[in-house]
């Protein structure tokens, strides 16, 4: 085989995981947007829709196409559950501490799942084809397309949502300033619900695929720190940081597993990190605080 | 122990500093002095670049060109703790204390540049780095604090005061500076006339007693007429006129970029007349 | 009832410890620490010293975190960089400890300079990502640079040795860990008395105008993570004599999660905070598992609960105490003080 | 001398390695009740003590301390690597105990370092020696994948893989390490279908993400036999993932449950009490239990105190010793581990592990 | 005064962090169409007075603990202030309190939430570029850019753009240069002409405030301590004294003669 042909096939495969991180990050994205709050729970609320699934299709025995859409929905009611339970008290506290209230809640769903499913590791319900994929002469998972495809589409959307509705204003302006926001007439709890409820269905849908790669343990929340990594290189508040970073970290990623060692890909991840952020301290595509005396 | 300010009033020049933000020109080549012990009054339309000026004196934007020259000397290429070092305080257009902090602490932080505790001497807290925070406190407590009438609030908190205590605040702790040059950015903003009042008797005091170089940026025409000896006008970042308090005001180009009718509260009733007709 | 005590010079008034009765408490609570020793059995001793290690480094994070405000999730990797400091030492040098235990926290403080760099033109979460990603790249190292950490592998500890008697004990070890932790602990108090202090808490509240009132933000800050590492750096060298072997995985990320917690819940931006921050969060899994032993009679599966109803109420307390009580157990007992303070008279 | 005799423990009930740690505590007061219906030890009943730690360091060593600070222990099974390499010098300093467990790391079957310690079974380099072994003998000179985990646990026998390797004619053409936490393994499998070996060996994985591996490998027509070592060999876990595990080999020093060999009078008691399937982990417990009891019962017989040096003396003594067809063979304890086992094949049409090889004894 | 009011302050109490009492049973009433003034010395509780209408309160640990406030004929408690909002009460808050991270256009597009279920504006944005043409050269800046000055232009723009009944305006000419404070009260007025919104007026300049309005109270220390129509206000002899710094003479007295000058205030003793 080729070194060319291998370097494509290492490439896609990459791009296909950066999708599954563009996915994660968006959901920190989503929920940054509206509210400033970094979600350290996105890797947790991944896993939860992992196990969501898993109750729906394997313990109940639903097809996945009712079991896919009830795990999302039930992130969805996570997400409103906690937004209105621990979230909306903290209004108007510092930013860390909200973050803070984030990584409890990692802490506290990481729980409930050993407490319910206990802590082994499960593999889902094959629902997407085993199949290979080729393209041209270059070999892809299948569910690793799909993965793409579907993160692809979703931040599509997303994407055009932001610059063509109005509500997307609505989100910054909550972020910003939230007295301000009301006195525009902005529904700021529910923006704040809208914000939780999308954002932890988004991070469920990605945990659904990402489960059905790698199987679902109550440790797989540790994709999130790559999730947030992609986030700060690409911007807090930019869609479109987060699939271009994305895409970037799932590239890099692949290429050092492959070329270095698997050994080497958190260094090398956390290492662009910091280089990104000596750069630029904002992210690529993120807004700079205005510093003004 | 040496009180007050550190050798005398400052003189401050500015020298043609110009300064941009991406395409936007915020100073196209400023130039004035602050004459020692005189009150120096900016003015200027919103936006004119007037806090900016402020930020390039202190240090906190760095001009493109131009140089700021203090007692003569070139400071441009200082880091603001330096100029702090120098005798340069200042106050804030938009209230800039310490929040987490009591008052007292506050105005204790002013003097930080010109004590020598460090940090090995601070984990053990013996000998100078006592004897150096009781001589403070004490300076602090009998010159600043009393001089300004805030001794009631000495231990509270700086968030739960009212706005204009909060500028008596940030007034006492650029005095703990030792400050030779002293910089105020709109003082009286959102004071009423008594308490305009007030702090113009504190800032009038502090120039004679304390013999202090000030410039000032206010709005609040009255108080530039009565207490300045200065006034530089500044309009889309460059000088439009300077002088007399009373022959700016005469000026009519600083009356139309700034000044406007002279009198609001008549104009208002003039509408008000004609809104009932 | 206890009424405020008038003092007479600015002095009685800076000092540490103002009233009569802090006083007395003081005392007592020296009395117990020389106490205790003799009168726990090693499970608790063991619990103690833990709890005061803990303490040392939740006191390091708060001056960074609590004073300082740059929020930092890397506390436990500076505490592996001290503990593999002395580890190393005490292997191919053989110094002795108290030697090793400062170039521990200087070599700490050392790498924390190097982290706290991008502090000046990162802030706040990004910062605190900035130092989740340095303490990633410290494990890599200590995976991989053999020859000093001995990779996987970690390196065995040999015990401290005082006056040629090796401090194996708990016990024995109690009497080196104790005492500096309470030397650092009142260094770090001593520090807010002084212009230093200040200036960490000016930068906290906002630092661009800290800076232009003359407190150099790049130099204090990095002092501030330095003297957090330096803490953290001794605490991770004491771990290194208690528990005798260090590996890389000895210092997780959640170990980092849990310093930062414990100064949450004991108070941020307080001495007394992370002391009882520290003693809390290390008690409280333990708490629970008696909690568990008795609900055994009643729960059938109660060992098997415990380490998930672990996990959740530390995730709780987080939470619970930004929600409910931001100011931390500090806060909850200034209040009590005050209560005993005005009794009879409530407020 | 003691009224009975306490053998400590901290054992993982929850948290990640709580599988095994359920099924192990199962196989260790299984034993001991066995024993004590018996009569126990000289008439002395053994008692376990343990509690659960979460598969922490730091859990266990309170665990370690709570029960050593309350209970006469001489005997004391640990959970993990780390708990094992922390309380070590402990161990040594106090010499009254002997420390058994979970981890089976090559580091520990070291009696110069670790005089007191002791593996029920090979240590994680003698399992991947026994399937080299067995490659070997199979087919000589055929290719070899190490695949890895990023932990300690994984890279535990990497330097004596290749030693071994090389003294037997194998060639190890591609080495993989994989990222901790890593769930996509396509390029990894990439690497794989670049070097096509006949046989890759995993090491540090439980079960995530051999299936994955397996499936993908399976999909592009890769002929690679995949194999692992004791933590991956459960017979029911491999039964849950299905056809993919189909013809996936490993290497494993007990027998397995369902296996209905004759000469295994223990097997049969252990179905006696258990109805359904048990862990591998459980016979892991199960046997410790029982050596460990067995060093008593020779240190007691001969009258000494019970310590750590007598205790590991009458463990090294032991000799051919029959463990009931846990083991097939007679064993014996040379030095801290018991180096044997023997290589199973996972059959999907059964459900079920097979033997493929005979008892293979290193040293021998 | 004629009945119709359009907002009706009764009795009102309000503490923060349920300790510390800052409005003390005022009491207030803004007739519909007219401009209304609210007068008194730092830290009086005027903006916690507004605060307290527009139910913005809540988000700074404030509690109403009594008294009743009525807005267009209905009790507002229990309100979400984004509803009181579309129905047509605006507050421009105390600090401009403009979203810094959006552009300055983006700022009107945000106020545009206030219109939900009427109609848009028909000069869209143009009418408030139209008042301000600053904002209009500036339109793509992001707002925190912008000096204090156009910050406070585009607060008030984002009310006009809502097209409220009601105004509640937190000090509008807080740091503003003498020709914008003029011009800004000048929109203000015709604002209050051409719409017939009716305004409560909160302001430290206390001349213009008072030519501008046709009723004014002054408040102190939490409670109304005097009011009545603005020109009879102006002839008060403490009013000149206190808030426009007239002594007994009719000109205004110089800053540099204060200190000779100390008298208490005679309602507060
Ligand atoms: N950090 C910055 N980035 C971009 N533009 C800036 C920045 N700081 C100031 N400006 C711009 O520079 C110009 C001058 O601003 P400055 O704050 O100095 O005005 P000012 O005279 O103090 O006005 P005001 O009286 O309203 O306070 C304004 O147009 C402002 O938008
Ligand atoms: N969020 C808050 N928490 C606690 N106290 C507050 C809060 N907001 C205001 N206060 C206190 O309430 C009192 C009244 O404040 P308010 O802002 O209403 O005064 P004001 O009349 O608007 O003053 P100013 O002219 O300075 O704006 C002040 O003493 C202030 O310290
Ligand atoms: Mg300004
Ligand atoms: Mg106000």
């Amino acid at each position: 085989m080729s070194d060319w042909l291998f370097f494509i096939e290492v490439s896609l495969a990459g791009l296909g995981s950066g999708a599954l991180l563009a996915l994660a990050a968006l959901a920190f994205v989503l929920i940054y947007k509206a509210t400033q709050v970094v979600n350290l729970a996105v890797g947790e609320l991944l896993m939860l829709g992992g196990y969501l699934f898993f109750a729906f299709a394997a313990g109940w025995g639903l097809p996945a196409w009712a079991a896919v859409p009830l795990a999302v929905i039930g992130g969805g009611l996570v997400g409103a559950v906690v937004e209105r339970g621990i979230i909306r008290p903290m209004l108007g506290e510092s930013a860390i501490s909200v973050f803070m209230v984030t990584v409890g809640l990692g802490s506290v769903l990481i729980g409930l799942v050993e407490l319910i499913w206990t802590a082994d590791p499960r593999t889902l319900p094959a629902f997407i084809s085993t199949k290979p994929l080729f393209l041209g002469e270059a070999y892809v998972s299948r569910k690793i397309a799909v993965a793409f495809a579907v993160a692809a589409v979703v931040i599509g959307i997303f994407l055009l949502l932001f610059r063509f509705w109005r509500g997307g204003v609505a989100l910054r302006a909550t972020a910003t300033d939230q007295a301000a926001a009301y006195s525009c007439g902005i529904n700021v709890p529910g923006v704040f619900s809208i914000a939780w409820i999308v954002g932890c269905a988004t991070a469920a849908g990605a945990g659904i695929l990402l489960g059905a790669i790698g199987g679902i343990s109550p440790t797989m929340g540790v994709f999130g720190l790559s999730a947030l990594v992609v986030v700060i290189v690409g911007g807090l508040d930019s869609i479109l940081g987060a699939l271009v970073g994305g895409l970037a970290l799932g590239l890099i990623q692949s290429w050092t597993g492959t070329y270095l060692g698997g050994e080497y890909t958190n260094v090398v991840t956390f290492g662009i990190l910091i280089v990104a952020l000596m750069i630029r301290p904002y992210g690529l595509f993120g807004t700079h605080e205005i510093e003004r005396l | 122990m040496t009180p007050g300010p550190a050798a005398g009033a400052a003189r401050l020049s500015v020298e043609d500093v110009t300064l941009s933000f991406g395409g936007i020109r915020a100073l196209g080549g400023v130039s004035f002095t602050a004459e020692p012990g005189s009150i120096t009054a900016v003015i200027g339309p919103n936006g004119a670049g007037k806090t900016s000026v402020f930020n390039c004196i202190s240090g906190f934007y760095r001009p493109s060109t131009g140089r700021i020259l203090l007692d003569g000397e070139n400071i441009g290429r200082l880091s603001p703790p330096k100029r702090a070092g120098l005798g340069m305080a200042r106050s804030f257009q938009n209230i800039a204390l310490f929040r987490g902090m009591t008052v007292l602490d506050n105005i204790k932080l002013g003097r930080h540049a010109h004590m020598k505790t460090n940090l090995l001497q601070a984990l053990v807290y013996a000998g100078p780095a006592r004897r150096e925070e009781e001589a403070l406190r004490q300076e602090v407590e009998e010159r600043i604090i009393d001089f300004l009438e805030i001794d009631h609030i000495r231990n509270q908190p700086v968030a739960t005061l009212s706005y204009g205590l909060q500028k008596r605040v940030e007034l006492a702790r650029a005095l703990a500076m030792r400050p030779r040059l002293l910089l105020l950015d709109e003082p009286v903003a959102g004071m009423n006339r008594e308490e305009t009042e007030d702090m113009a008797r504190f800032i009038l005091d502090v120039k004679e007693e304390w013999g202090v170089t000030i410039l000032m940026v206010e709005h609040d025409m009255g108080l530039i007429m009565d207490i300045s000896d200065h006034v530089t006008v500044l309009n889309f970042g460059e000088v439009i006129a300077a002088g007399l308090p009373a022959e700016v005001q005469a000026d009519p180009q600083v009356a139309e970029a700034y000044l406007g009718s002279g009198d609001p509260a008549e104009l208002m009733r003039r509408l008000h007349r004609e809104a009932a007709e | 009832m206890i009424i405020g005590t008038a003092k007479e010079t600015y002095r009685a008034d800076a000092a540490l410890l103002t009233t009569r009765p802090q006083q007395t408490w003081t005392g007592v609570l020296a009395l117990v620490l020389i106490a205790l020793p003799f009168t726990l059995n090693d499970y608790w001793l063991y619990l103690v010293c833990l709890m005061t290690i803990n303490a040392v480094a939740a006191t390091g994070l708060n001056i960074l975190t609590g004073f300082t405000g740059l929020v930092s999730l890397g506390q436990a990797a500076f505490m592996a960089v001290g503990a593999y400091t002395v580890a190393w030492m005490e292997r191919d040098l053989g110094t002795p400890f108290p030697v090793n235990l400062v170039a521990g926290g200087l070599v700490a403080a050392g790498i924390g300079i190097v982290v706290g760099i991008p502090s000046l033109r990162v802030k706040g979460l990004y910062l605190a990502i900035a130092t989740i990603a340095a303490s990633f790249i410290l494990h890599f190292l200590f995976v991989h640079w053999e020859a000093v950490t001995g990779g996987n592998t970690g390196i065995n500890v040999a015990p401290a040795r005082i006056l040629g008697t090796e401090l194996v004990s708990y016990f024995g070890l109690y009497w080196i860990i104790m005492p500096i932790t309470v030397l650092m602990v009142l260094g770090a108090a001593n520090l807010f008395r002084t212009r230093i202090g200040r200036a960490f808490i000016a930068i906290r509240d906002r630092d661009i105008s800290a800076e232009v009132l003359g407190i150099p933000l790049l130099r204090y800050k990095l002092m501030s993570f330095a003297i957090a590492s330096f803490y953290a750096g001794v605490a991770g060298g004491l771990w290194a004599y208690f528990f005798r072997v260090i590996t890389p995985d000895s210092f997780p990320f959640m170990a980092s999660v849990f310093l930062l917690a414990a100064i949450i819940v004991g108070g941020m931006g307080t001495i007394i905070g992370a002391l009882l921050g520290a003693a809390f969060m290390t008690l409280v899994p333990e708490l629970l598992r008696f909690v568990m032993d008795w609900a055994s009679p009643w729960l059938p599966n109660a060992t098997v609960l415990l380490s998930p109803v672990r996990t959740i109420v530390f995730g709780l307390l987080i939470i619970g105490f930004l929600v409910f009580e931001p100011q931390g157990l500090a806060e909850i007992i200034q209040r009590v003080r005050r209560f005993f303070r005005l009794w009879p008279f409530r407020t | 001398q003691e009224e009975e005799i306490v053998i400590g423990a901290s054992l993982p009930l929850t948290g990640v390695f709580a599988f095994a740690g359920v099924a192990i505590e199962s196989g260790l007061n299984d034993y001991i009740t066995l024993l004590n219906e018996e009569g126990g030890i000289d008439g002395k009943p053994v008692r376990l003590v343990y509690e659960d730690t979460g598969y922490k360091v730091e859990q266990s060593l309170a665990v370690f301390n709570k029960i050593t600070s309350s209970e006469d222990v001489h005997f004391y099974y640990g959970d993990s690597t780390g708990f094992a390499k922390t309380i070590g010098p402990e161990i040594e300093r106090s010499g009254d105990m002997v420390l058994a467990g979970a981890s089976f790391a090559t580091e520990l079957n070291d009696p110069e370092i670790h005089p007191h310690a002791f593996i029920t079974g090979p240590d994680y380099s003698e399992m991947v020696e026994i399937l080299l072994e067995y490659i070997a003998e199979e087919s000589p000179g055929a290719t070899v994948a190490m695949i890895n985990s990023d932990t300690e646990f994984g890279r535990d026998p990497i330097e004596r893989t290749k030693a071994k390797a090389e003294e037997l004619g194998l060639d190890i053409v591609l080495e993989i390490v994989t990222a901790p936490g890593a769930v996509d393994v396509s390029t990894e499998v990439l690497k794989l279908r670049r070097s096509r070996p006949d046989y890759a060996i995993f090491h540090g994985y439980v079960l995530a993400p051999l299936p994955e591996f397996i499936t993908q490998a399976k999909e592009l027509g890769l002929e690679t036999q995949f194999m692992g070592t004791f933590w991956s060999m459960d017979s029911k876990q491999w039964a849950d993932v299905g056809e993919a595990a189909d013809g996936y080999m490993g290497v494993m020093p007990y027998r397995y449950y369902h296996d209905t060999a004759e000469d295994a009078p223990m097997l049969d008691k252990i179905r006696e009490m258990r109805g359904v399937y048990q862990h591998s982990g459980y016979m892991q417990g199960f046997l410790s239990a029982m050596l460990m009891t067995e060093a008593t019962k020779r240190v007691m017989a001969s009258g000494e105190e019970l310590t750590g040096d007598t205790l590991k003396a009458a463990l090294n003594s032991i000799q051919d010793f029959d463990t009931g067809g846990i083991i097939g063979v007679p064993i014996s304890i040379p030095g801290n581990s018991v180096p044997v086992g023997r290589v199973y094949r996972f059959d999907a049409a059964a459900g079920e592990m097979m033997p493929v090889s005979d008892w293979i004894t290193l040293g021998d | 005064m004629p009945a119709d009011a359009i907002l009706e302050v009764e009795n009102i109490e309000l503490v923060y962090n349920k300790s510390v009492q800052v409005l003390r049973g005022l009491s207030l009433r803004v007739p519909r169409g007219q401009i209304v003034a609210l007068l008194g010395s730092n830290g009086a509780g005027k903006s916690s007075t507004l605060k307290a209408v527009s139910r913005l309160l809540s988000l700074e640990n404030g509690e109403l603990t009594a008294g009743r406030i009525r807005f267009d004929g209905q009790d507002t408690a229990g309100m979400q202030p984004h509803a009181l909002v579309r129905r047509g009460l605006f507050h421009v808050m105390e600090g401009r309190r403009i979203f810094e991270d959006l552009t300055v256009e983006e700022n009107l597009t945000a106020a545009t939430f206030a219109l939900s279920g009427r109609d848009l504006p028909r000069g869209g944005f143009d009418e408030v570029y139209g008042y301000f043409p600053r904002l209009a050269e500036r339109r793509g800046t992001r707002a925190g850019y912008l000096s204090g000055g156009e910050q406070q232009m585009l607060a008030i723009g984002r009310a006009l753009i809502a097209q409220p009944a009601l105004i509640l305006l937190d000090e509008p000419s807080l740091g503003l240069s003498p020709v914008l404070v003029e011009e800004i009260f000048t929109i203000i007025a015709r604002i209050n002409r051409d719409t017939g919104a009716s305004m409560l007026l909160v302001e430290q300049n206390a001349a213009v405030a008072l030519a501008l309005s046709r009723y004014a109270y002054i408040m102190e220390n939490g409670k109304i301590q005097m009011d009545g129509p603005s020109d009879r206000m102006i002839a008060d002899q403490d009013v000149r004294e206190f808030y426009l710094g007239q002594s007994d003479g009719a000109g205004a007295r110089s800053y540099r003669d204060v200190k000779h000058y100390k008298r208490r205030k005679r309602w507060l003793s």
